[in-house]
């Protein structure tokens, strides 16, 4: 009886997904592996052997990394100190964080592309105080995917972390307090521990992220190109839809894998989270 | 001699005040209990002992030094709250040796001292499990152990019990009442449970809205209610404000509408020259009004108007010249609704308060 | 203390700086009057205001965004609606399963789905480029769609739902007279925060653009390459003004919770 | 394109489509002053596909796009033509074929379309920030450019252009493929970014991204109009003939539609309004142009005639190789 | 006769037995508890009558027609929720209104019953306001008159009361009560505190484990509990397991390790042959060892462990020979931790068990 409206009620979400998503991804995967003469991975052999492929990947995994490094070190002293703040304080801070998160990745990217340019706000500011005499060329260079990329993600983990924040109770801190911490080792054997699982969840959104962003490369970039813009260009420009799924398969596994991995460690890291 | 004192302390949030003149002066090694309706500043005076809060004026005193802007991390006061705030990243070992390993004490000291006060609070051989996978009451035993480990000079507890189920509450409370004794420390100890302060305290202190309005040994408090709110706190539920007051070597006598009580004078009576009379429902005595009985001591006619059974007694709202009241008591052949009774009120049951 | 919480303020300003600055100065700029993007403005004019309701492509993809948002969105309420209740209402084996499965679309790069779906749904399926779009967004607003009005059920208790029953009410009749009422405004956030999703996506609009067929983001991203003149800055204001109306609403309607809770 | 209506309730008759795949470049001018006429006279709806030569022929590749008419460069309509998407055209039905210059007439073979402009491709740069001339290819070498020039993909249509300057600058007289990429090496610490469009080209000059770098003279009216002083030159070894064709797509549902309008847009009426705009380049020869009005443009029989022409067919061969090599020894 | 009936009834959840071979009558207007504590299968008792759930077994008789398969929108059984479970979109008088509009009654005699029942339920003029603008024990009364309104055949409450404070608890136990006597509605009442079980109640069913262990009038269930669980829960806190039960006319003997006790024997203790003892805490006697009163009925050496004091009387924890007995006395000095005592239990306040 019960169950019977319970696969009413899922069935059309499952078949749709299934239909659209599902399939195509598995046929997309099972395409990469299958030739006229059968099942190979010479397409992945070649890909890995291949130094121009390898380093668009690697690229990619490096400004991913950096990028959640440089988000969790700009991010958590800001969440800390959001956290802290009153209700009020809070809600605004929240929705001038949010803020940016839903505005269209173009808009952000661009407005990018105006601040970081040659002749853009940040050089004639630094020129006009005398800090440089050329221009510094961070446009069209992995640095500014960085940027770019730190200013799509900062405010997703600062949201996140705020919200593992707050969920730490007050008492623990106080406990702590009572037992003799100054501030200082309340915020480091009490709060840090504490916030690792958050910090784990922000990593993982922020690097899966960075990895499969496409605009901002796109706009940012310049000849640097990352896997997903590689994707892009040999699915639309290239034409070569073999290499464009090795390469779809590759970021699904790729970020797979990164979730796996991170969750993981999120688990040694507090066991008993 | 008081081991601390809180002097003419005030406190306020957002400007509304919720201590006021607050006086409370605790001895060495005593257990004293805060006791109260809620909301009224039971944790707040906590709070303020620990050093979470400031005062907005008034003092407090430790071993007569002035504590009152010493932080939080320098008092050395071991609290204990009512959510256990264990620290869950860490082992029952960790949370536990928490405080002595912020005071760089030895490892094999620390290894020493924290299987000591497992030991004192019953747990052994939990050392590595994690705050998770405990029970609510081994729950509640490390938080105090946590908080003995560091040698206080003040144990807090802020309603330490009020999350565990009957049964554990009462084990725990002679727990805690046993601990507290064996080391000898001086605590404070906040409940609305009446019963459980009653039995683990050396002192009560009855609080309403921000101030102490009694502060007695428990069996003073029980028989001797000083105020009508720790009256009908404490169970006196029925109340006669009499017109008149007189009193008399070895008796007070009241009146009302004519009416006159007569009850007997004691030695705490003489300290109230309130004119309220409050009776226990257990206390009165009740008979039905066509009885052949001998006529009730102090009594009074009514109609009984709702007629509860609760096991133990029947519990009967009672109409009278006087006002409604409840009225228990344990019979076979209860009352009906509508019944005509009197009631008696033996003239040692009747306390008068302010 | 008190200086260590003044530094962290500081901080905290800084980065808030970083993340707003950039659409500030752009909105600012939309305001040139010259034909070169600067920051400064030299002379002020709404011009380029006026210059996206010139450029016809920025109207005719407007409207392709809105009403694939819009569609999708519907679409996705009507496979999401049902899917929600039931992994709210009910317990069942795998019930984490069939959720982590609604939530996939999150899980896999954009980029990725954008490809397969012009490779199936266009190429192989061979179904119309609107559709693809069409199906491609209902796809991404799916799990939004299925979180936000799940998380407003989490707190919708279903005892009324036996009370209506008890009453005389059919299962159809209480879902329709006492749970719909009762998560109206889960509903409407949701469809708000999936209709961003949906508006200013680019990695699966990116594949589906043909003939006539382009959504906004799409276009704004070829008009950047083809001209940097202030008509993109004054576009992203709009944008940024619809985005911070949307937010107003679903504040209103959930609180900011939702925003946290991820 | 679909043109079946069966809607009775429109009144009037709903206008036939055809879809048009051309470059986002000058969209305002193209429709008010070229496709609106055309439009009003044949009452019908025209609707564009626009993006670069590469995304739009691939888009046409894969089948499930209703394109009726195609507007390539000669590269990539020669791709088009060997994989076999376009459909021949009649010649009968473009009689301006006529009246333009020779090489435009059918660049790509007779059955295919003809080249509507034809553009020189050399260098512009802005003196103000270069600080010497720049009269060859090989000055784009030069140290002080590091990280202000811009280059074609080489996927773009000029890409396999430069690469055969490069084969010049390198001192080999035929086309040398491993001097080209030697070269090539070379040249990359001074590019920032490789463009796929050329308005790109002029974005990253107008914001001054870059000071220099190979385009194609057509534009050269949008770059004068972000910096007057920019300047443009056919480089020593010679300029290349960019020519850019229109065809019919395959399966077009409009043909004698799409035939008249690249009649049309031979005209001299379309060549004289964008020669003017200094939009295309004009090739229909009753073209009459000023100093002024030429100014920027690859105007005049000499000019055209001088131009280098490179063998499409030749470099279609190539030209998968050649990305191959591009990507993996230049670019990173 | 009875009403309705369950037969036989089984229900699991994931194959474990949550009812097992249920029986219950109830005779029409009566009000029946069930009592017992939690996860016994109280709430599945009352959603399996209400029609929520369906039987793995067994049957479901109304009025002497089976009704085990008839889905809960057709049973015309009135239900209220713990929680109340109002419909927040819905004003007071729509929530009341609902059931009537889904029969598609009359708009104005829906309108004349709303008022009618919101009189009884002494909430008129609420009518406009919603859910969220009430107070628990107006919301309560708007559930109770949401399921009155539809003339139900049976009432069934869910510990309807246990999210109110004590007093409103008080209060509208008398409340329900009075209703439902008005009425006469048939009732099936849920609760674990026994206290209002037994004060509102017709019968008292004591449920444990998915069995009733036993069903009776309040009365007889305070004073002779038939099973160890059943005294156990109401408050027998102290048992004996006795070797040895011989019956006399008059009295029965029991005897443990040599020792012998006497009970009076009545008309109750007939049904049962159990050998176990069962006594209040309240109900033992209790003096000094060396004390000169006269000796103690059925008196017991024993020895205070520990004393705590609960107020009203201390409460005594004392070892025996026959093992640890609790005991609760009023008296003004009390005995000490340690003290040497002699327990008493009056022959006529032991019960036996089973
Ligand atoms: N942070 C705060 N801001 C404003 N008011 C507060 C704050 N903390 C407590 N109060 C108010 O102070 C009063 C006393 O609070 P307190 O927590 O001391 O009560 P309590 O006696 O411990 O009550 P309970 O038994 O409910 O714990 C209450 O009226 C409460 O609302
Ligand atoms: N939906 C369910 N799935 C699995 N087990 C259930 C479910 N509902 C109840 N149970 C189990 O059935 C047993 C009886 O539950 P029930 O709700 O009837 O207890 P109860 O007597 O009402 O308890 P309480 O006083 O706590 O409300 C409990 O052990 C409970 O865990
Ligand atoms: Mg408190
Ligand atoms: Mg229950």
């Amino acid at each position: 009886m019960k169950k019977y409206y319970l696969y009413l009620l899922l069935l059309p979400g499952v078949l749709f997904l299934t239909i659209f998503m599902i399939i195509p991804i598995f046929l997309t995967i099972g395409s990469t592996v299958n030739n006229e003469s059968g099942f190979t991975i010479q397409g992945y052999i070649d890909f890995f052997q291949d130094r121009y492929f390898i380093g668009i990947l690697l690229t990619t995994l490096r400004v991913s990394m950096i990028t959640t490094i440089i988000c969790i070190l700009l991010g958590f002293p800001a969440a800390y100190y959001i956290s802290k703040l009153g209700s009020r304080k809070k809600a605004i801070m929240l929705l001038l964080t949010i803020f940016p998160l839903l505005t269209s990745p173009v808009v952000r990217s661009f407005s990018w592309m105006v601040i970081i340019g040659r002749n853009g706000v940040l050089n004639n500011l630094l020129m006009s105080v005398g800090l440089i005499e050329e221009p510094l060329d961070i446009l069209y260079t992995p640095t500014a995917i960085i940027i770019g990329l730190v200013h799509l993600f900062l405010p997703l983990i600062i949201v996140t972390l705020v919200g593992v924040m707050e969920n730490i109770e007050s008492d623990l801190l106080k406990a702590a307090e009572s037992l003799g911490a100054s501030r200082l080792a309340v915020f480091s054997k009490v709060v840090i521990p504490l916030c690792v699982p958050g910090l784990v969840i922000g990593s993982i959104l922020v690097f899966v992220g960075s990895f499969t962003a496409y605009t901002t490369p796109a706009l940012l970039g310049g000849k640097q190109r990352v896997i997903s813009t590689f994707l892009y260009q040999n699915a639309i420009t290239l034409n070569d839809w073999n290499l464009a799924s090795i390469v779809a398969t590759i970021m699904i596994v790729v970020t797979i894998l990164i979730i796996t991995i991170m969750n993981g460690m999120a688990k040694k890291l507090n066991p008993k989270g | 001699m008081a081991l601390f004192t809180l002097q003419d302390i005030s406190v306020a949030y957002n400007k509304q005040n919720i201590l006021k003149d607050f006086n409370l002066e605790i001895e060495k090694g005593k257990l004293v209990s805060l006791l109260g309706p809620s909301g009224c500043g039971k944790t707040t005076t906590l709070r303020l002992i620990a050093g979470f809060l400031q005062a907005n004026h008034g003092k407090f005193l430790f071993k007569d030094k002035d504590y009152t802007k010493v932080p939080v991390n320098k008092r050395n006061f071991g609290f204990v709250f009512q959510n256990y705030a264990l620290f869950p990243h860490l082992s029952i070992f960790d949370n536990i040796a928490f405080g002595l390993r912020l005071r760089k004490i030895a490892k094999s000291e620390i290894e020493k001292r924290v299987m000591n006060v497992l030991d004192i609070v019953n747990l052994k051989g939990f050392e590595k499990r994690y705050p998770q996978e405990l029970s609510g009451g081994q729950k509640q035993r490390v938080a105090i152990a946590r908080a003995l480990i560091i040698e206080p000079d003040i144990l807090l507890f802020d309603e330490p019990l009020s999350n565990l189920d009957a049964n554990l509450r009462v084990n725990m409370r002679v727990e805690i009442r046993r601990i507290q004794q064996e080391l000898g420390i001086t605590t404070v100890y906040v409940s609305h449970d009446q019963e459980e302060c009653f039995s683990i305290s050396d002192q009560v202190a009855i609080m309403n809205n921000g101030v102490i309005e009694q502060l007695n040994d428990p069996a003073t408090i029980y028989k001797y209610p000083g105020t009508k709110f720790v009256a009908d706190f404490i169970g006196f539920k029925n109340f006669i404000k009499f017109d008149k007051r007189s009193d008399y070597e070895d008796r007070i006598e009241l009146s009302k509408s004519g009416q006159v009580f007569v009850i007997q004078k004691d030695s705490q009576m003489i300290n109230t020259s309130g004119k309220t009379g409050a009776i226990r429902p257990d206390n009165f005595l009740i008979q039905a009004k066509d009885t052949l009985e001998s006529p009730l001591e102090n009594g009074l006619y009514g109609k009984v108007k709702v007629s509860t059974y609760l096991g133990r007694s029947y519990q009967y709202a009672v109409e009278t010249s006087l006002g409604d009241f409840t009225v228990n008591k344990e019979m076979i052949e209860p009352y009906r609704a509508g019944q005509e009774v009197i009631l008696g009120i033996p003239r040692n049951q009747m306390v008068l308060v302010d | 203390m008190q200086e260590k919480n003044r530094g962290l303020a500081l901080f905290t300003f800084l980065v808030f700086i970083f993340l707003l600055g950039p659409l500030l100065i752009i909105s600012i700029t939309s305001f040139e009057g010259g034909t070169i993007l600067k920051f400064p403005p030299e002379q002020f004019s709404l011009k380029w205001y006026k210059n996206i309701f010139e450029v016809k492509m920025f109207l005719t993809t407007f409207n392709t965004s809105i009403l694939v948002s819009l569609a999708g969105n519907l679409l996705a309420l009507l496979i999401g609606v049902p899917a929600a209740y039931a992994l709210s209402r009910f317990d069942f084996k795998g019930k984490s399963i069939v959720n982590a499965f609604f939530v996939s679309p999150i899980l896999i790069p954009g980029i990725v789905l954008g490809f397969t779906f012009l490779r199936y749904i266009v190429v192989i399926y061979q179904l119309p480029i609107y559709a693809g779009l069409f199906i491609g967004h209902t796809i991404i607003m799916l799990p939004f769609i299925i979180r936000v009005i799940s998380s407003s059920l989490s707190n919708f208790d279903f005892s009324i739902e036996e009370a209506a029953e008890s009453l005389g009410a059919s299962k159809l009749g209480t879902f329709f007279t006492v749970v719909l009422p009762n998560i109206k405004s889960g509903i409407l956030a949701a469809v708000m925060i999936a209709f961003l999703e949906s508006f200013n996506n680019v990695d699966i609009s990116v594949f589906m653009t043909g003939p006539g067929v382009s959504t906004l983001p799409i276009q704004m991203l070829t008009y950047v390459e083809n001209y940097f003149d202030p008509t993109i800055a004054a576009i992203s204001v709009l944008l940024m003004f619809i985005t911070a109306f949307f937010m107003f609403m679903v504040e209103r309607l959930m609180g900011l919770s939702y925003f946290t809770k991820r | 394109a679909c043109t079946s209506n069966e809607n009775p309730t429109s009144e009037k008759e709903k206008p036939a489509k055809l879809v048009i795949s051309t470059w986002g470049f000058a969209a305002d001018f193209f429709r008010d002053e070229v496709y609106k006429p055309f439009e009003d006279k044949h009452n019908v709806e025209i609707v564009l596909d626009t993006g670069n030569n590469a995304d739009r022929l691939n888009k046409v590749r894969q089948g499930n796009s209703d394109v009726d008419v195609i507007f390539l460069s000669d590269y990539y309509a020669q791709q088009g033509i060997d994989d076999g998407l376009f459909e021949t055209i009649d010649r009968s039905k473009v009689a301006n074929i006529d009246k333009i210059y020779d090489m435009a007439k059918a660049p790509l073979g007779e059955n295919y379309g003809p080249a509507y402009t034809v553009a020189q491709f050399g260098i512009a740069y802005n003196p103000d920030e270069v600080g010497k001339e720049i009269a060859s290819w090989k000055d784009l070498w030069s140290n002080e450019l590091e990280g202000k020039i811009t280059i074609p993909g080489i996927t773009s249509t000029t890409g396999p252009m430069f690469l055969d300057a490069a084969s010049k600058v390198s001192g080999s007289k035929e086309f040398n493929e491993d001097k080209a990429f030697e070269q090539m090496k070379m040249i990359m610490p001074n590019v920032v970014k490789e463009y796929g469009q050329t308005s790109e080209f002029v974005n990253m000059f107008a914001q001054g991204e870059i000071v220099a770098g190979p385009i194609m003279e057509m534009y050269f009216a949008d770059l004068q109009e972000a910096i007057p002083n920019a300047k443009f030159v056919s480089p020593e070894e010679g300029g290349y003939a960019v020519m850019n064709t229109v065809n019919v797509v395959k399966g077009s549902d409009q043909k004698e539609l799409s035939e008249e309008f690249i009649n049309y847009i031979l005209s001299k009426e379309v060549q004289e309004k964008s020669a003017k705009a200094k939009v295309d380049s004009p090739v229909n020869t009753d073209v009459q142009l000023t100093e002024t009005e030429a100014q920027g443009l690859t105007y005049g029989e000499e000019v055209i005639n001088d131009l280098l022409v490179l063998d499409m067919k030749f470099i279609n061969e190539s030209s998968k190789a050649w990305i191959d090599r591009w990507n993996r020894e230049l670019v990173q």
